[in-house]
């Protein structure tokens, strides 16, 4: 019984990939009083369908683990329902559907989670109730504009209502992708989803707010420049635009240099990535699309990888800080490996396609001749190293912290398989980025009636900017590292392995199982010296929202007052209300 | 006087480790040679400050001096030194560090014993927390004598070591890794349970062999 | 055929060029300080020292592939900077990658390695690292800024349009573009891991850094690519700033040069304390790109 | 000789079977006529649908004139008949089905839901003000008397209340109606309707002060709905989603009636009862934040519901009056559930407060997952029904140009989110204290059930039934053509 649910349910999660191989012609579906919901695949919705037909049941698989979740299987059906509701949705009112569905059916998933705390997953609920319903409002300003709900171009561009209506959708979908200063439910939420989901959340539900934005440039051509004219060579309210994802992905780094839990830290990080990819369409050029879409590709792996990956160690350790664990490389190979190949791709080191999707963001920020974008970007970026480098050096490196990390096996099998397809994925397309451009990247990009990058091959990358090839690189990255090694073996003496993980250059002294030798969540904290960082990570916009709740819960105090318990005050309330209504009425001479 | 052909007790240790002290290496082939002559070139320094002697150590490596320019020069770390110079009297508690350092360098390795104290004790012949001779708990490879040695004798003694290395001869630390147990004993006589781990030196596991 | 020859023959010169650099640095060093200082050779002695060591300990396998991946991945940048213009000599795959690629390469070595810092289980190592990537997080923010100016300049990342484009001495973007040479200046000195900025592997606050744990083979194989790749990053400078080279002497010349001016600089400040050092970049050289920027893309005539 | 199907039949068969009580309990049939009637009349109403779109059914029963009773179906009120009949089934079946208390099961409770049912019917039915007040006392005395139904102290509270707050409205209304009379010498509506303009200005705003006060009270709008939550919190769980999902919907039916009806240009009380809707709706959602028990939560929660709809009908807009209608029937689907759910925990906990249903969630799972259900649907989040109800008056103000409601509404839906979501967290905690044994009685859950059938179902294919609606709010702005069928017919 429990395996038939189970393939059954491994069965649902392969439906995006159904969908996407077998979808035909449109489907309507009247809702009522003129609203059709339309139903199409067109490119850019299949690449966004593409990413989701690949996470989908490498999530899965790990859930299969144990015995059957049934109501999280369920609501991951929902949830996944939503998801390609949304994606196929030819109109507005479809796509709302499908995002509300998205919404409140990740939110239960969620509350599966034994971690999750009340604010946590309120502020989950509310901010992205807030972002729909920030939609809704845009999707009848739209309505009122058009007269129609079909996802279609704006015609008339002046008057304050396109602009009302970028800012309604813009703030929807940042909300959603979680840019400064409306990220707030994002590092808890990730943080406390349960482990595997939390994969699906970072991974593909954010880039749902990235298909958002993508439809921004569906729904104002060329580009956002209509709205607010042009600064140097790009659009100036994409300016603005990409100063918010550079700002929060900056911000972000640092916030993510500064956590002490594996799962916040990747949560914040999401933050990060997902900036940059809001600056890339800010930019809004061909090649910044194309490397938005790109770095939307590249996160979704690695982002999966590695909290797929992480909640194998949560799971086999049961701990989740970094001064917890440590040196779990020789007990967890595998997961070590995904790791360290998730956070080459997060960094944009090449040859992983982190790099070519970074590549082609840089150019077109040169060739919008926004440099001052680019600085902050690129220190955002290498910033990003250190926490790359605290997230592979806590767990696998350094020393064991705790009795669980020092017994640790490897993750089981439903955690591995996820693992090594995504590291698969991973090299393959940082090998040849060039077949990523031409097959996923460039449809999208015509279908957005943009020039396509275009690609001489499948292992080259070519921008007017110049390129790489992926394939030389990574041949002589690896002839090098063959001949290095096996030169290195030639040379005569022994090599030994250390007898103690004890035996290391203390001055001399011998180091013991209680002197403090992992780093683990100290790393990154002399930065708070640096001006810079030390406002950044001083500074945070809890208080405003805290605040704000406690506001309304006053006024909510406030308000109840009214609502006595005495029938005497109820009827004197009327009677006074009434005999004032009728003053009013009476001195403003009688109508109504 | 009192004179007597064989030795006895502690003094036939040491005659043993005069004697092989003085063995000329007999298969020192070209390649040897040109290793030796290249080693000799490079001497990182890890100078121990265990004593007085570590006053003289500076004038040696700063312009005074400038030992760099015979490829002297000091190194941090134990990994990366060839040479560990013991400046001095050494007591028991600086033993114990001066054993795991020695043990946690990377062969070729030479010690340098630098003063009278380090011979012999020195004024501290008869002190209760310091040991007499260096050279039964660690091999030496150069012995400086004076109290303190100038500068200039420490120069001497660096170009009388780079001049053995250079011919390729057989240095402490192979004495070190065949009469381990001699010297672990020894160190274990003055160092009791208080001995380094000893992990450091994993061939004595293997059996001596490695 | 042609290209394995013409890739020995970069790794050979580099190497080469790496150890006669650093011997030059360490007498030039010692003159300053009234020193004799040693001979011209004494790296490559140092080098290959520490390669005929007879014992070698290492970590785990982390420990060991650390100092493979930093000296293939030095190798990788050697031959992806084109060492000559106008020839079909030391280019290497030059034409297969571009500047922003060489830039990232230039920390691909440095990272892989931290990976084995780590798997040492040394604390003063990672502090080291995470020393090393903080500066790296100072550093490049300027130094890509004043790059990004001369790719702009040129509207391209490849290397070899942009040495193309500096015929003749007037050309030199050293002369067109001063600005951008001025603000990579002090991040690539910091870049080759020069005083004032090499607080990372300070030997006596973190006890080496990064190098801690190393010795022996391992620690000659760190020596040997760590040369290479400061020669790398000369000729990448050259390239893009003095117009490239014709042959090996003009190279040898003008890399020799870019290094006395660095090497004067770094010779005569003392060292730098991180937190100093990263807010030093964001103000200085990172306020000169900004201006930089704001006179030649912000401003009318700029564009 | 064919039976008619006249509009009567609606008032006088629950009536009739009402009043027949003692021979259903001889019968042992007691439940089931409670639920046959509803159900009779349910499919009566639903076969009318047709015959009253073309063109509404009217009946007179002359008494002495002008006295008399005259019956008014047209699209709008038979939609509200069926809703109230649909929910006397729902309502009927839970108690038969769930093993409910037995002082919901006698004779007395019989009568008086099905009272409670008539008079609502009536109230929607009628064509003249002096049945409108009749009946108005039938729904409101059998209301106060269900909400004393248990006996205890709070239960007894409640009901006091409610007769006190309930007689003020009545006499307020009863004010209105004397000074109509008075003014026009008429009790026909529609006659009324064609002489109100006469009346002079300072007159009518009296009149419609009072009405608005009296109605205001019983229709549960701001500033007088301050009785609300004590009454729901006293009453049982179940009777009170009687009073939440149709004695509310009656009373403002017949207040909007009357404003369509009397206002010849409807327009002149729009800023009156936009206003007043949307105070409702913002002050009600926030002050449920605080809530600590579910019963007060849900009233305020209703008031919101209220708010909202108050707001569309007041627009006056064709689909926005559609759209509040439709929201009408889904907030009584909805407040059924939530009532019943909070009915099975409360008498499974015998406590409804928050801190006592921490991790009820895995005691009782069926029932909180019906209560997301509901709380889902009442925030208008697809794929229910609530949604597209919303939908509807949303599209319906941002067709007209007006954004302000579109905001305000869209705020009240995430502050009711903020509070309905932190019931569902909690119901999910996993607190080792909550009780672990997992038991849903079965057949209780069959009309939740079917609720949550009816919500999805009318989310996905709301086309099914979006003529009536768009009829009914037709009808109901149709002054014009309520005149002159009626007055056409009488002269």
């Amino acid at each position: 019984m429990s395996l038939m649910i189970k393939i059954l349910f491994l069965a649902v999660s392969l439906s995006p990939a159904l969908t996407l191989s077998t979808w035909g012609e449109s489907l309507a579906w009247p809702l009522f009083g003129g609203i059709e919901l339309l139903f199409d695949l067109n490119p850019i919705s299949a690449f966004f369908l593409l990413l989701l037909a690949l996470g989908a049941p490498l999530v899965a698989l790990p859930m299969l683990r144990g015995a059957p979740d049934r109501p999280a299987y369920a609501l991951y059906a929902l949830l996944l329902l939503g998801m390609q509701l949304l994606l196929l949705a030819g109109d507005f009112i479809g796509f709302f559907v499908g995002w509300e569905i998205m919404t409140w059916s990740s939110y239960l998933l969620l509350l599966r989670s034994s971690r999750t705390d009340l604010e946590g997953a309120q502020s989950y609920i509310l901010f992205n109730l807030a972002s729909a319903f920030l939609l809704l409002a845009g999707i009848l300003v739209f309505h009122s504009l058009t007269g129609d709900f079909r996802i279609q171009a704006i015609d008339q561009l002046g008057g304050p209502e396109p602009l009302a209506l970028a800012v309604l959708f813009g703030l929807a979908f940042l909300i959603k992708v979680g840019t400064l200063p409306l990220h707030l439910w994002v590092p808890r939420a990730y943080d406390q989803a349960p482990d595997i989901f939390s994969a699906f959340l970072s991974a593909l539900m954010s880039k749902m707010g990235v298909y958002g934005l993508i439809l921004l440039a569906t729904l104002f051509p060329e580009a956002l420049s209509g709205l607010l004219g042009r600064l140097l060579n790009g659009p100036a309210a994409g300016y603005i635009l990409a100063w918010i994802g550079v700002i929060t992905s900056i911000v972000a780094t640092f916030k993510a240099i500064s956590q002490e839990d594996m799962k916040r830290l990747l949560a914040y990080s999401s933050i990060a990535q997902v900036g940059y990819i809001t600056t890339a369409i800010g930019v809004g050029s061909s090649l910044a699309i194309g490397g938005a879409l790109f770095q939307a590709l590249v996160h979704t792996l690695v982002k999966l990888l590695l909290f797929i990956t992480v909640a194998g160690i949560i799971l086999q350790t049961g701990r989740r800080r970094f001064n917890d664990l440590g040196h779990l490389i020789d007990r967890m190979p595998i997961s070590f490996l995904a790791v360290l190949i998730g956070i080459i791709g997060l960094a944009g080191m090449p040859p992983l396609p982190g790099f070519a999707a970074k590549y082609l963001i840089f150019v077109s920020l040169i060739d919008a001749r926004w440099l001052l974008l680019l600085a902050a970007m690129l220190l955002s970026s290498t910033a990003a190293f250190i926490y790359c480098y605290k997230l592979i050096y806590a767990p696998f490196l350094g020393h064991a912290n705790s009795p669980e990390a020092k017994t640790a096996t490897e993750a089981p099998w439903p955690y591995l398989v996820p693992q090594v397809i995504l590291m698969g994925l991973l090299v393959a397309l940082g090998i040849f980025p060039g077949f990523g451009i031409q097959f996923l990247i460039d449809p999208v990009l015509t279908a957005l009636g943009l020039a396509p990058i275009g690609a001489p091959s499948w292992g080259e990358l070519a921008t007017p900017y110049g390129g790489y090839d992926g394939v030389v690189l990574m041949t002589v990255f690896g002839t090098a590292f063959a001949l290095v090694t096996g030169g290195f073996f030639l040379l005569r003496g022994r090599m030994r392995r250390a007898g103690s993980p004890y035996d290391l250059s203390y001055a001399g002294e011998v180091p013991t199982a209680d002197t403090p030798l992992h780093y683990g969540a100290g790393m990154g904290r002399e930065l708070r010296r640096i001006p810079l960082i030390g406002w950044i990570l001083l500074h945070t916009t809890t208080g405003f929202l805290t605040g704000l709740t406690r506001q309304s819960l006053a006024a909510a105090g406030l308000l109840g007052g009214f609502y006595g318990r005495n029938p005497q005050t109820w009827i004197l309330l009327a009677v006074l209300l009434f005999a004032l209504a009728l003053t009013l009425v009476t001195l403003t001479g009688g109508a109504l | 006087m009192y004179h007597k052909s064989e030795c006895e007790g502690f003094q036939c240790e040491q005659r043993m480790l005069e004697e092989s002290l003085g063995q000329e290496n007999a298969q020192t082939g070209l390649v040897d040679r040109l290793v030796g002559w290249l080693r000799q070139r490079s001497l990182f320094v890890l100078a121990y400050g265990t004593g007085c002697g570590a006053i003289e150590m500076r004038p040696l490596m700063t312009s005074r001096f400038d030992a760099e320019r015979f490829g002297i020069i000091g190194a941090p770390t134990p990994r990366q030194a060839d040479v560990l110079v013991i400046s001095g009297y050494l007591a028991l508690k600086t033993l114990k560090r001066v054993i795991r350092s020695y043990e946690q360098m990377q062969e070729p390795k030479y010690v340098i014993a630098l003063g009278s104290c380090a011979i012999n004790g020195g004024m501290y012949w008869d002190s209760y927390n310091t040991i007499k001779q260096l050279d039964h708990y660690l091999p030496v490879d150069m012995y400086i004598n004076g109290c303190m040695p100038r500068p200039e004798a420490l120069i001497e003694g660096f170009a009388a070591l780079q001049k053995k290395i250079g011919r390729g001869e057989p240095s402490g630390f192979k004495r070190y890794r065949e009469n381990i147990d001699w010297y672990k004993a020894n160190q274990r006589r003055v160092l009791g349970e208080n001995m380094p781990p000893d992990y450091t030196y994993d061939w004595y596991h293997a059996g001596g062999v490695a | 055929m042609h290209a394995i020859v013409d890739s020995l023959a970069m790794i050979g010169i580099s190497y080469v060029m790496g150890f006669l650099f650093y011997g030059f640095y360490r007498q030039f060093n010692a003159r300053v300080q009234r020193r004799w200082g040693p001979s011209l050779w004494q790296n490559f002695f140092d080098n290959m020292k520490f390669l005929l060591k007879t014992e070698t300990l290492t970590h785990g396998p982390m420990f060991f592939l650390g100092p493979m991946i930093i000296a293939a991945g030095a190798i990788t940048t050697v031959l992806f900077v084109p060492f000559l213009k106008d020839s079909d000599w030391l280019q290497g795959f030059s034409e297969h990658g571009n500047l922003i690629l060489i830039i990232y390469l230039l920390v691909v070595g440095p990272l892989g390695n931290a990976l084995a810092v780590g798997s040492s289980g040394n604390p003063f190592g990672v502090m080291g690292v995470t020393r090393g990537l903080t500066r790296l997080m100072g550093l490049e923010v300027p130094f890509f800024l004043g790059l990004a100016l001369v790719m702009l300049q040129h509207e391209t990342t490849s290397v070899h349009a942009i040495m193309a484009a500096q015929d003749g001495l007037a050309q030199w973007n050293l002369f067109t573009n001063p600005i951008a040479f001025i603000v990579i200046l002090l991040p690539f000195i910091a870049s080759q891991n020069a005083s004032p900025f090499d607080v990372v592997g300070a030997p006596v606050e973190v006890y080496a850094g990064p190098r801690v744990e190393f010795g022996g083979r391992l620690l000659g194989l760190l020596m040997t690519q760590n040369m290479m790749m400061t020669v790398a990053k000369l000729v990448l400078v050259v390239d893009l700033f003095m117009g490239g080279a014709g042959n090996v002497p003009i190279l040898i010349l003008k890399a020799f040069s870019l290094f006395l001016l660095t090497a004067s600089i770094s010779l005569v400040f003392p060292r730098l304390k991180t937190e100093q050092t990263v807010d030093f970049f964001w103000k200085v050289p990172l306020g000169l790109g900004v201006l930089g920027v704001i006179a030649t893309v912000w401003l009318p005539w700029g564009a | 000789m064919a039976f008619q199907l006249t509009p009567v039949w609606f008032i006088a068969l629950p009536l009739l079977v009402a009043f027949a009580a003692p021979l259903w309990v001889r019968l042992g049939l007691l439940m089931s006529m409670l639920f046959a009637t509803p159900l009779v009349l349910f499919g009566l109403a639903v076969s009318l649908f047709p015959a009253v779109g073309d063109a509404p059914l009217l009946e007179t029963i002359v008494i002495a004139p002008p006295l008399g009773i005259h019956l008014h179906l047209d699209s709008a009120s038979l939609l509200m008949v069926a809703l109230f009949n649909l929910a006397g089934v729902l309502f009927a079946s839970f108690l038969w089905l769930g093993d409910t208390e037995p002082h919901l099961r006698g004779r007395g409770p019989f009568v008086l839901i099905l009272l409670l049912i008539t008079g609502c019917t009536g109230l929607v039915l009628t064509g003249d003000l002096f049945n409108l007040y009749v009946f108005l006392e039938i729904a409101g005395v059998s209301a106060y008397a269900l909400s004393a139904l248990r006996r205890d102290k709070t239960a007894l509270e409640a009901g006091l209340k409610y007769l006190i707050i309930g007689s003020v409205a009545a006499i307020f209304i009863l004010l209105a109606i004397v000074l109509l009379y008075l003014e026009t010498g008429q009790l026909n509506l529609a006659a009324l309707a064609r002489d109100f303009g006469d009346i002079p200005a300072a007159m009518q705003g009296l009149i419609g002060l009072l009405l608005l006060v009296g109605l205001g009270v019983k229709a549960e709008l701001f500033p007088f709905n301050v009785w609300v939550p004590d009454i729901y919190r006293g009453s049982d769980p179940a009777v009170t989603s009687l009073f939440s999902g149709i004695l509310v919907k009656a009373f403002l039916f017949v207040l909007f009636h009357l404003v369509f009806l009397l206002l010849a240009d409807p327009a002149v009380a729009r800023a009156w009862l936009m206003a007043l809707g949307a105070l409702t709706m913002l002050v009600a959602e926030l002050v449920a934040l605080r809530q600590q028990d579910m019963r007060r939560m849900l009233a305020y929660s209703s008031l919101g519901q209220v708010g909202l709809i108050t707001l569309a009908l007041g627009f006056a807009s064709e689909a926005t009056t559609a759209g509040a209608l439709f929201h009408m029937v889904n907030h009584t689907l909805v407040k059924m559930l939530l009532f019943f759910v909070a009915a099975l925990m409360l008498r499974r906990f015998l406590s409804l407060r928050l801190a006592d249903l921490r991790g009820v969630g895995h005691a009782m799972p069926v029932a909180t997952a019906l209560f997301v259900l509901g709380s889902l649907a009442v925030l208008g989040l697809p794929p229910l029904s609530g949604f597209v109800s919303k939908l509807c008056i949303l599209k319906g103000f941002a067709e007209a140009q007006a954004f302000w409601p579109i905001a305000l509404i869209l705020l009240a839906a995430l502050i009711e989110a903020g509070y309905y979501f932190r019931w569902i967290k909690v119901f999910y905690d996993s607190d080792p204290a909550a009780p672990q044994c997992r038991s849903d009685d079965g057949p209780a859950y069959l009309p939740l059930v079917l609720i949550a059938g009816l919500l999805l179902l009318l989310g996905v294919a709301p086309f099914l039934i979006e003529d009536w609606f768009v009829q009914a709010a037709r009808a109901l702005l149709g002054r014009g053509t309520i005149l002159e069928s009626v007055l056409g017919v009488q002269s």
